[in-house]
Formats: structure tokens, C-alpha cells, sequence
């Protein structure tokens, strides 16, 4: 399945984007998003050593199940608030 | 006695000023100005945030020092609405873990220049220890659990 | 960089209204003016110390909680000159080692009722962490080393 | 010879007074004259086990000598600021 992935600050700065697209297989982790997004967008591993999501407005566990509906935000605070 | 405590948190668009304050808070101002002649309120303490004009530039190489370069303004993006229930959720948690009789704070999302007020918090409390401590741990978790994001805006 | 810092310490009659505190700064409300526009202070920090209404009365047995009495005020004693000249050395000391940018300190000498402010605090610095700490350090040394005591004028 | 100490807050409550007069032999420091507050003002024992003087309006330490025309101030801060 295909994924959009919501990036902030020096994340979006690096992708020159709001939102990245990331292909993983079907029943994807948070862990495999990560995964797919390092492999698929280079410029964003540095926020993806030790990456915090948040799905739906929340924060989530890496093991978190991801649907194509739910929101996923990489909101890994860079630099901090 | 009332265990209750006053609490207010809010992301507004642009910088802290006093009228923006002012507009924000009219809502509690009635319950502040009670608080504040109840006789139970010992210490208060507020923090402004202020941007400032000289930083560090990222991509320094590790161990030397980066140089400095101006800033003209920060732009701060914050991610909605989650950024504000987690600011309001903080502001809660941190009164009921401190025991403290109010807490407010604003947080501004958008451009704010070097020399404006990008962030204030104000606490109450009975004594002086408490509102010292929460307000440390308020900024630490803040930074750490509300997805608020700065980015400069250099001068040149 | 100037490395110099603004710093203004008063004991002064009666309780730190804002106009008794707009009366005391007034010599170096330019200066506070400059500083805040200079882009160099990133953070402020204000502490008030107010008059509680509920103190626990004195004198209980150790281990036992004593009984909470009401007071109508607290009657401040200076000992001038010397109280003066302990908290401007505190000041000074206190911005020096901390490297803050800005700290006044007024504290009332007489009496001031529940609800009323004997004591504020302004730090301003680079960086919120020595502001933080540095109000810490002075209220603390403030407490062992200035000398002025209170004593509660009970509202019964 | 004999001395005015300046006594303030619980201490000046416990003498009803702001000042106490000691008798102290000649050329005493200020640990004697705390012996001597301690003996002749009992009242006063409660601020002198930790004392702290200040002479002439400067804090002192207790092997300070005193001459009569010291100001002698006794400003253990029972209770603080």
C-alpha cells in the first residue's frame, strides 16, 4: 500500500515538502513506515535514528498498526519546540 | 479548601504581545483577578520566551563551534490540533502534579521577530518551591511532547 | 559583546504595587527598554512573592502538624543599612555568575496585607536555563543572607 | 565590660525588646558574647544555637574581637526572609 507521511521543520525543510509518499507492504507497522520512508527518502534519515510518530493526532508506539485511512505524522521535534 | 485550580492554554497566531495576551485570557480574567485577592496565592511566577536575534547556524561539524548569524524572525508551525490538546493536556497534568492553584500559557504559532514574545507561561501556587519546579518541568516536557516546530528566518 | 548587566536592588515602605515598582525603576526604565529591544535577551523570568492568608502558627510540637491561624499581614523589619547592601551584593553576584543580562529585585520593608506582593524578582538572560537556576540561587541565598524578618499580624 | 546587641523577629518577639545589654569580660569575641546572651537572656537560647552576628553591619565569624563601640547585631535568620 501506498502511505502519506506528515513532516515538520527541518524534516520538511529537507524534503522541500509538507508530506512524503512511502510504498510498504501490506499490514504495516509504524516500524515499517520508518523502514520505507529511510530507504525511500534519504535526505530524512537524520530525523529517522530515533523517529517519533504520532497517528491520528496521538502519539504511537513503533509497533502500531497503520491503515491507509489513518493519519501518520512524523513528528521526530529536531531542534525541539 | 477548593482543590480546583485555574488553567488556560492556548496556540494564538503571532507573537505574545499584550493585547494578544489580553484577548486570550479575558475569559479567566474575572476567576484570576479572585484567585488573586483569595489570599491562598504565595508565589507567582511567569516565563516569556523572546526570540532573539543572533543563533548558531545548523551543520556545524561536531566539536567547532558554529558560527553565528542573525535571525529576523522565527516561524513556528505547530501541528493541529494535536499541538494544542497536547499543550492543554501538559497544562493539566503538570497543575494536578504540582498542586498548583493556576496555570496559563501561550504559545504563539506563525512569524515572530527578534525581540518579540513567542511564549508565556504563568504559574500560582501556594509557595515558591512548587511553581520553580513545575515551571521547569513544564518547558522540558513541552519541548520534548508538543509538536511545535521553530524555523529561522535569517536576516541576510 | 557588552558584557555588562543591568542590575537594580531596593527595599522599599510598604508593599511592591505597580506603582511603587514603577516609582523605584524608573532610573532605569530606558535601559530596560533598550535591553528588550536589543535581540540579545531570549528569556524573562518575574517571580512574586504575595502575603498568604493561612500560616501554620508557630510553636507546635515537633511531628505534630500544627493549627492554621489567618493573618491579616506580615510586618517586614530591615535591618538598614545593611539589608540594602546584602541584596545589591546578591544582585551583583548573582548576575555575574549566572552571566544574566538583567536583574531587579525590590523587597517591602513594613507591613503588607494577605493578598499583596513583598517581593519581586526579574531575570532576564540569553537562555531560559540561567534564569531558571540563577532565581533559584537567589532566592535561597536571599533568605540566609539578607536580613529582614517577618512577623504575622494575626487576624484574630 | 558591657555591650548593646541588636536583636530582630522571633528574637526581638522572645525579649520584647530590640536590644539586649550583656555583661562580657574585656576583650571578648563573639562567641563570648553569645555565651553571655545565652546565660543572661535565656530567653534568647532558641537563636543562639547556631548563632550568626553581624559587626557593624557585615556579617562576622564567632572568633571576631569586639571593642565597646562595636555595633553588635545577632541576625540568625530563624524562620528567613
Amino acid at each position: 500500500m501506498h502511505l502519506d507521511v506528515l513532516i515538520f521543520g527541518s524534516a520538511a525543510i529537507a524534503a522541500k515538502a509538507d508530506r512524503v509518499r512511502v510504498r510498504v507492504g501490506e499490514s504495516p507497522t509504524l516500524a515499517d513506515v520508518a523502514r520505507a520512508m529511510a530507504e525511500q527518502h534519504p535526505s530524512l534519515a537524520f530525523a529517522l535514528q530515533s523517529p517519533r510518530f504520532a497517528v491520528n493526532q496521538a502519539f504511537a508506539s513503533l509497533s502500531t498498526p497503520i491503515t491507509p485511512s489513518d493519519e501518520v505524522a512524523l513528528v521526530t521535534l529536531v531542534g525541539g519546540g | 479548601m477548593d482543590r480546583s485550580s485555574m488553567i488556560f492554554a492556548m496556540i494564538l497566531d503571532g507573537p505574545v504581545d499584550p493585547s494578544a495576551e489580553a484577548r486570550a485570557l479575558s475569559s479567566i480574567a474575572l476567576a484570576q483577578s479572585d484567585l488573586n485577592t483569595s489570599g491562598r496565592v504565595g508565589a507567582t511566577l511567569r516565563f516569556e520566551g523572546i526570540v532573539r536575534r543572533d543563533e548558531p547556524t545548523p551543520g556545524a561539524p561536531a566539536g567547532e563551534t558554529p558560527p553565528i548569524r542573525s535571525l529576523s524572525a522565527l516561524q513556528y508551525q505547530s501541528y493541529d490540533p494535536m499541538a494544542q490538546a497536547q499543550l492543554a493536556s501538559l497544562a493539566h497534568g503538570i497543575a494536578r502534579e504540582f498542586g498548583l492553584l493556576a496555570l496559563t500559557t501561550l504559545h504563539s504559532r506563525g512569524r515572530v521577530r527578534v525581540g518579540e514574545i513567542s511564549f508565556v507561561l504563568t504559574i500560582s501556587s501556594a509557595h515558591r518551591a512548587e511553581a520553580l519546579t513545575a515551571m521547569m518541568a513544564f518547558i522540558d516536557r513541552m519541548k520534548r511532547d508538543v509538536p511545535i516546530w521553530k524555523t529561522p528566518v535569517w536576516a541576510d
